[in-house]
């Protein structure tokens, strides 16, 4: 893995609670490693499997998703269906040899600002680890070898 | 391609996008200085690989993954997999469940074998081997027999094809196998349309019997044909038989005879391996199997060899009889009039097919006339942790055997999966060479030739299909022949509507 | 003048063209309104005969089977170039099909599974002196539109009579919908489902049942009963046939034209459906689904966001 | 005015990435931003400017939408919780409907929180360019309109609640005030002057009450609580919990009779509202001016309700009345407003947390709220400040920032001590001509008259330490010190550290959220802050607002506040409940869901996805149908359902699969 690899995550947060979180590690001025891009949704509900596997497909080295904490979603049980999904894809995520620590899920509420800082560094410390995510390279080989 | 920079362009020649569709039942001949043939290969170019991607499905899937090998006889996969779960699980379906697999299966088998026999087989004897190219297909069939019957042959067909998807679900890629049972019950009224269909099965098939006698065994020169020696061999025999080692398709031991006709092993299926085993050469994806004892010694017939041969000639020389009455006199008049048993002649594979699909029939009678047929009772809940199955059945081209191995959570750790054309292959490959030899002297290669050739090949009703994507019998082939220094001398290929091309 | 109709097969099983004879007796109209140019399983056509016809010559070109070999790409393309509406026929053209799953492991490890250590079948393999040669296999199997680009798709594993009819008739009457369709209906499979008013309106799965677990009720929705069903994940048009032999629908018609990633939506919605929230008992629930992979995307890996597994290969 | 609907044409998008003074530009390139999209695919203009929320900032966007006919925007500045809604307005009055819009965070998500300014330029590129791929995919949306029900909640009936009900009341809203005590006043009653100005809070308070008891437009209910709460913004259905009084309060004239009556002649049982000073009886009144002024029964200690035993003397004395019922039950009222406004309050900091100071060990250390009763004329002592002893303090020290600006118990300045404190130091001498020692650590009076009040103690010789206390002991070290108590700190001016014996200390307790402010949080659907404290939708911009549309906060429960920022902040929140019942309506966000009905196979997987019940089933044409007006956007159900049949606007598949993309897709 090159030494200066810097990993990509796409960061999927909910309106309300780890958004805001987001927009309060800003007025606080709390600085984290600029790794992780924002994708907001109202809620970690509206987060389909699709995206998830979208990002990857499209080289995210991991992906992030922030909810309100089990119990505070703004919409009552979004988030729940937002776990569930999680803890299913984490299982075909393993058996696409994606490493399960690529994809997170935190719950994160308004008031924690510096939980965001903890988490994306952490995240990108692990992802640094584990070195870029495998990307789909040997498809275009076959292809070439029929061009030839 | 790869291949042609390690090969100079005369390679090319051979590659045909007919045998390249096909992908399969490439055939490469190759001549000595003095014109002779002195080695003719068969060729399957493709591997599916479902041993292996099938490893991490759950074991209940199994049935519904494997019927893709073949769309062509995908009951017949489907069957072996669902027998192979009631191992796995170790749960034998009810007496019901029991019963309506059989009727499905043996209401596929009288399908298949008519599919064969008009559309495929058929040709070579109802319109006859040295007939026009161009008449040489199904539709010199139905000009021979008449629209009337061939409107019979396809309406029949439906019919019973319907009856599969009616318990199945589909025909193609049936649903209804699980571990201990069927998934769905019979009722009445659909036990009454299969005992109703069944009765036209039954005259179906005598009828088509009767086709075969006018058409071939009235013909001393077919007759003569078929025992002809640039189609026999003298190979050994597998097959599976009920206890009164009578013909079995759906449940049974399996039953290996001799050259000399005599038994020479009887075993439970799942114990196959002790007496069978592949062998891969370099030059095609099929494997061969063989006999553990003689063993593998090169592609030759004789007691020496353990090439052997399944399928319909291969059934009725292991067995002692049939289980029904007709097909029972069939049987007797089969032998009788090719000179007892067992018969090596490979092109009576197209009688005993015929006397397989009476059988069929008759059997789809007396299961769809068993009260219990109706029984709602179609499951037993495994409760066995599933540990290892084996399934066998007897698909219309032969033994069909599926052996899983699972975790205790019924994910598949390993599969071995042993198609009918496998055993076939080193006798199919003997044929070819054999009709090649005996047909073939001096780069002189006509029509002729190439449809005796094939002929031999498609006797076997070689369902490719389960290695490859040809339709049973249909396979166009190439013959490429090619002068001592390797240089093609001659092509000719024999396409499915029998018309035959020089380049 | 008929219009000019191919037929060809890339990596399938042949189940497809099964469907096609199993129109029976409706088969034939169809195969006498037009002049069929190119059908290796049935006609004496070649190669070079379809390199000679003029592009775009063919009408409208029936490809199943997904590609998988070099052969078959370039067959692909040539049948591309040749015909001015090229059709996807049959979940293995459209999605990959069940050789797509293939596409969890790699050519070498298909080899060293079916041969072991012993002999392994040579791409280019001199025998005493003999120069024979065989095929690669590709390691990733591509659906056909990942490998040339199609006009529309007949979904189905295989596609049932009723849409191949339909689809040949859309052909022959120019009454085609915008390039780039599916030729099926763009709804879920449950419109049709015979049980589709057993499904409950306040659907909470507290567990998931495996097939050899449970008896599957013959009337009620098997979803309902626990059963991962994919039915309101995968396009209508088969009929329903897999409930009506009382087993859950396993996607073979892929998705509707809303879904992108067939899998990704199905095991979506499938974990949404859930009751249990605590974690411990999630997982627990999950267990059922002990393969995800081959449940979600039994015939779609192929054309999935990830296409195949991620690897060494 | 005619809109453009964005229909017409090529997608021309205009981006406008902004330096917000130095907030963005010092640590991204915004030049090479906006230079940046200008490169990328629909973009018509590009610009960057100081400061885009300005006018002169949303001129230019008005104006480009005019020259440049452009049809969707992009800002780049800062979280549109912020300023999405300004530059929507910009946009409508530009003549482009404002969904045409996407914001990019790249202040508090890029500027703010990164250093390096090649990542943090790196990024906004990003999000720029994943913002105009998803722009492009935007379509024109109108907002809904959702009615207000004039009726208002008002939850707590502390000094905060208590105003906002009668500013309500008084603008002819019907007010719902819910108090969870026996009576209204809340804390403020408790104490008996306010500072600076030290006049009678109960001459302030007691008016105001009496006033909401009478207000035709209030229905008080006290000894009562929220335990439910459903809907949302203009129709809130809430469900009270009435505890039983036994008293009913239309039946009882508030004579007390029933109190004299009582089989226990001497009050026995510790008065909560005198924080365990004083003494009450089973049956009370918190305090003589109490409103409602009736009486409670309190079962845990009535006789009759122990034992069934006693010989029921008070309805006996409430006679022809019958207002006495001891068989009375909860009562559960439903009631429909259209907002709420929430004045819990606080509780003040258990100094038994900090035992160093000995609270709770040593009888004669007090807190603040114990000496308010004890200095109240109406108090226990009747105003007289003598200790459990009986004795007169000759000695006071008052302890500062008790739980309060501490590592170990509340970090925050609970804002009212210091002034408070000087307040009792000021009565406790005027009651007693006790020396009074102030221990503090930073002097604070920051409002109206609170240094002068601070400078007049100084004259009245109230002694101030600098210094955190560090104990208060009664181990005494010499002759001086015996049988006092000794509070020993270092006094960071004179540079050493000092024993100090005092008779009595006072710990000026902090403020803090209520114990069950969680509980309460959930039920209305809002957010704490990091301390628990509700937390307001912006602290300058809304600082009333909470991030639930129609739900207000006042007072304390927001955070610490003396009485005239409470009183002022009642108002105004008063007034944003004004604002949206005299509108008649809130207009929503267009996030809303729906059906495409022609893919729509009527499996139902979307109907348990909501919470609000939105989504029916159509029997006659087999479909889901989703109530837009019931729809809060939350997209789950889109997520779920397994067709893709389900669109959310502004969230949609299309829209977020570009964004994703936009983001990998390096430039």
């Amino acid at each position: 893995m090159p030494e200066d690899f810097e990993p990509r995550i796409v960061a999927f947060f909910c309106n309300w609670c780890t958004y805001l979180a987001a927009d309060l590690a800003g007025t606080s001025r709390i600085k984290y490693l600029p790794n992780a891009e924002v994708v907001r949704v109202m809620c970690s509900g509206r987060i389909d499997v699709q995206f998830v596997l979208k990002a990857f497909a499209k080289g995210a080295d991991g992906v992030l998703i922030g909810g309100c904490h089990p119990g505070d979603c703004h919409y009552q049980e979004g988030n729940y269906k937002c776990l569930r999904r999680f803890r299913l894809v984490q299982r075909l995520l393993k058996q696409m040899g994606i490493e399960q620590e690529r994809l997170r899920l935190e719950w994160i509420s308004a008031a924690e600002g510096d939980r965001v800082r903890v988490v994306i560094n952490d995240m990108v410390q692990t992802l640094k680890r584990l070195g870029p995510a495998p990307k789909l390279v040997e498809q275009a080989a076959d292809l070439t070898e029929v061009n030839a | 391609m790869a291949t042609q920079t390690a090969v100079p362009t005369k390679r090319r020649i051979t590659i045909d996008p007919i045998t390249r569709l096909e992908g399969h039942g490439r055939i490469e001949i190759f001549l000595d200085d003095a014109g002779h043939v002195e080695r003719a290969f068969f060729q399957v170019p493709e591997l599916r690989g479902f041993e292996k991607f099938v490893q991490g499905r759950q074991a209940e899937d199994m049935p519904q993954i494997t019927s893709r090998i073949c769309g062509v006889c995908p009951m017949a996969h489907h069957m072996a997999s669902t027998k192979a779960l009631d191992g796995l699980y170790q749960t034998p379906p009810p007496p019901a469940a029991r019963k309506i697999r059989e009727l499905v299966y043996h209401t596929f088998m009288t399908e298949d074998h008519a599919l064969h026999f008009y559309f495929l087989g058929g040709p070579d004897f109802v319109v006859g081997p040295r007939a026009p190219a161009a008449e040489r297909n199904i539709l010199g069939v139905i000009a021979r027999v008449g629209k009337e019957t061939a409107g019979r042959v396809i309406a029949m067909r439906r019919k019973l094809r319907e009856l599969i998807a009616i318990a199945a679900g589909k025909a193609i890629h049936p649903v209804f196998g699980v571990p201990g049972g069927v998934a769905k019950a019979l009722n009445a009224e659909q036990a009454g349309q299969f005992r109703a269909v069944a009765e036209e099965a039954v005259e179906f098939a005598r009828f088509s019997l009767d086709i075969f006698d006018k058409a071939v065994l009235s013909n001393s020169a077919y007759v003569d044909l078929i025992c002809s020696d640039a189609f026999t061999h003298k190979t050994y025999y597998m097959g599976m038989v009920d206890d009164r080692n009578r013909v079995a398709f759906y449940d049974g031991a399996l039953r290996v005879v001799g050259p000399d006709g005599k038994e020479c092993a009887r075993f439970r299926p799942e114990q196959y391996a002790d007496y069978i085993e592949e062998h891969a050469e370099p030059w095609t994806y099929m494997k061969f199997c063989h006999l553990k004892t003689p063993g593998w010694n090169g592609l030759a017939d004789g007691p020496e060899s353990g090439i052997y041969s399944v399928a319909p000639l291969a059934r009725l020389n292991v067995s002692d009889g049939m289980a029904t009455p007709l097909a029972q006199e069939a049987y007797q008049r089969y032998f009788a009039t090719l000179g007892g048993k067992p018969v090596h002649h490979t092109l009576a594979n197209h009688w005993a097919r015929l006397i397989e699909m009476l059988y069929a029939a008759e059997r789809m009678r007396e299961l769809a006339a068993d009260p219990e047929i109706a029984d709602p009772r179609v499951r037993t809940i495994p409760t066995h942790a599933p540990r290892e199955g084996v399934g066998v059945v007897e698909a219309p081209r032969g033994t069909l055997i599926h052996h899983y191995r699972s975790d205790g959570r019924g994910i598949v750790t390993k599969a071995t999966l042993i198609v009918a054309t496998q055993h076939n292959a080193g006798r199919i490959a003997l044929s070819v060479e054999k009709a090649a030899r005996s047909l073939i002297s001096g780069p002189v290669v006509d029509e002729g030739v190439l449809n005796m050739v094939e002929m031999a090949f498609r006797a076997y009703d070689p369902c490719l299909g389960c290695a490859t994507h040809a339709l049973p019998g249909s396979i166009p082939l190439a013959v490429c022949v090619h002068g001592r220094d390797g240089a093609v001398v001659a092509t000719l290929r024999r396409d499915a509507d029998g018309s035959v091309h020089r380049e | 003048m008929k219009p000019k109709v191919a037929f060809y097969w890339c990596a399938s099983c042949g189940g497809c063209e099964e469907a096609v004879l199993d129109l029976a007796e409706d088969v034939l109209p169809v195969l006498e309104a037009v002049d069929i140019v190119f059908w290796p399983v049935a006609l004496d056509f070649k190669e070079h005969d379809v390199e000679a016809m003029a592009d775009a010559s063919i009408d409208v070109a029936f490809v199943n089977g997904a590609v998988r070999t070099t052969e078959q790409l370039r067959m692909a393309r040539l049948m591309r170039r040749k015909s001015r509406f090229v059709v996807g026929f049959g979940a293995c053209a459209q999605q990959g099909g069940i050789p797509g799953l293939s596409n969890l492991t790699t050519a070498a490890a298909t080899m060293q599974e079916a041969y072991g250590e012993g002999t392994k079948p040579q791409t280019n393999c001199p025998v005493n002196g003999y120069a024979l040669d065989l095929p690669t296999l590709f390691d990733t199997v591509l659906p056909l539109d990942r490998a040339i680009p199609v006009d529309y798709n007949v979904p189905g594993c295989p596609p049932s009579p009723k849409i191949i009819a339909a689809a040949l008739q859309a052909f022959l009457s120019g009454t085609l919908p915008e390039p780039g369709s599916v030729l099926a209906p763009d709804r879920a499979m449950c419109e049709e489902c015979p049980r589709t008013d057993s499904h409950p309106n306040e659907l909470r799965l507290e567990h998931f049942h495996r097939v050899p677990e449970i008896v599957i009720d013959p009337e009620m929705c098997i979803l309902a009963q626990g059963v991962p069903c994919l039915g309101p994940s995968t396009r209508a048009g088969c009929g329903a046939r897999c409930i009506n032999g009382n087993m859950p629908c396993t996607g073979c018609f892929g998705p509707t034209s809303k879904v992108r990633d067939y899998g990704a939506k199905a095991l979506c919605s499938i974990a949404s459906v859930m009751g249990c929230n605590d974690p411990a008992e999630i997982d627990a629930a999950l267990e059922e689904i002990a393969d995800p992979a081959g449940t979600f995307y039994r015939y779609s890996l192929a054309s999935s966001f990830l296409e195949r597994k991620r690897m060494e290969i | 005015m005619s809109e453009n609907n964005g229909s017409n044409g090529a997608v021309r998008i205009g981006v406008y990435t902004c330096h917000c003074g130095a907030n963005i530009a010092a640590t991204v390139d915004v030049k090479a931003v906006a230079e940046y999209a200008r490169s990328l695919p629909n973009v018509a203009v590009s610009r960057e400017y100081k400061y885009m929320c300005s006018d002169p900032g949303q001129d230019l966007i008005r104006q480009d939408i005019r020259d440049h006919q452009l049809n969707r925007v992009v800002v780049a500045s800062c979280s549109p919780h912020l300023h999405e809604h300004t530059f929507r307005t910009a946009l409508k009055v530009g003549g482009l409907n404002p969904f045409f819009f996407h914001m990019v965070n790249i202040r508090e998500q890029a500027s703010w929180v990164h250093e390096n300014k090649i990542h943090a330029t790196r990024k906004a590129k990003d999000l720029v360019r994943a913002a105009v791929r998803r722009v492009a995919r935007h379509e024109a949306l109108e907002r809904g309109r959702v009615a207000i029900h004039p009726d208002v909640l008002v939850v707590g009936g502390g000094i905060a609640g208590i105003h906002a009900a009668l500013t309500l009341a008084n603008a002819g809203k019907h007010v719902f005030l819910v108090e969870r005590e026996a009576t209204i006043g809340g804390h403020m009653a408790k104490f008996d002057k306010t500072f600076p100005t030290l006049d009678c809070a109960a001459c302030i308070l007691t008016p105001k009450m009496s006033a909401v008891r009478a207000h035709p437009n209030i229905t008080l209910w006290t000894y009562a609580e929220v335990t439910q709460v459903d809907g949302f913004v203009g129709s809130y259905k809430v469900t009270v919990n009435r505890r039983p009084r036994y008293v009913d309060e239309d039946l009882c004239a508030g004579c007390l009779d029933c109190i004299e009556a009582c089989v226990y002649k001497q009050a026995k049982v510790p008065d909560e509202f005198n924080m365990n000073l004083g003494k009450r009886k089973p049956i009370y009144v918190p305090f003589p001016q109490a409103v409602p002024l009736v009486p409670v029964i309190d079962p845990e200690t009535c006789i009759q309700f122990k034992s069934g035993k006693c010989k029921k003397t008070c309805v006996d004395a409430c006679g022809e009345r019958h207002a006495i019922n001891l068989r009375a039950e909860a009562k559960q009222e439903t009631i429909e407003v259209g907002t709420v406004i929430l004045s819990t309050g606080f509780q003040t900091f258990d100094a038994a947390r900090t035992p160093e100071y000995g609270y709770g060990v040593h009888p004669n250390v007090y807190t603040a709220l114990e000496v308010e009763r004890l200095v109240n004329a109406s108090g226990p002592t009747n105003g007289e400040v003598v200790m459990r002893d009986g004795k007169t303090p000759g000695a006071v020290g008052i302890i500062h920032c008790v739980g309060s600006r501490d590592e170990r118990t509340n970090r925050w300045c609970s804002r009212v001590c210091c002034m408070y404190s000087l307040k009792l130091a000021h009565l406790i001498k005027e009651h007693t001509g006790a020396e009074i020692f102030n221990f503090y650590i930073d002097m604070r009076t920051p409002g109206k008259g609170f240094e002068e009040f601070y400078q007049k103690l100084l004259s009245e010789r109230v002694h101030f330490v600098r210094g955190r206390v560090a104990e208060v002991t009664d181990w005494a070290l010499q002759p001086s010190e015996e049988g006092k108590l000794v509070i020993q700190v270092e006094d960071t001016l004179a540079g050493f550290v000092r024993r100090i014996p005092v008779d009595m200390v006072v710990l000026a307790t902090g403020l803090e959220p209520h114990a069950d402010a969680q509980e309460v949080r959930r039920m209305f659907n809002i957010t704490c802050a990091r301390e628990g404290f509700f937390l307001e939708r912006h602290p300058k911009l809304a600082p009333v607002n909470t991030f639930t549309d129609g739900i207000f906060l006042a007072g304390c429960c927001q955070g610490p506040k003396d009485i005239p920022d409470t009183v002022a902040q009642a108002g105004a929140a008063a007034a944003e409940a004004m604002a949206l019942i005299d509108a008649g309506y809130v207009e929503t966000e267009p996030n809303t869901a729906h059906v495409m009905e022609e893919v729509c196979a009527g499996c139902k997987t979307c109907i348990p996805m909501c919470p609000y019940h939105a989504i029916s089933f159509m029997l006659d044409i087999h479909k889901s149908h989703i109530n837009e007006a019931l729809c809060k956007g939350c997209g789950t159900c889109v997520a779920a359902c397994p067709a893709g049949a389900i669109k959310q606007n502004l969230f949609d598949d299309d829209e977020i699969f570009e964004e994703i993309e936009g983001i990998l897709t390096n430039a």
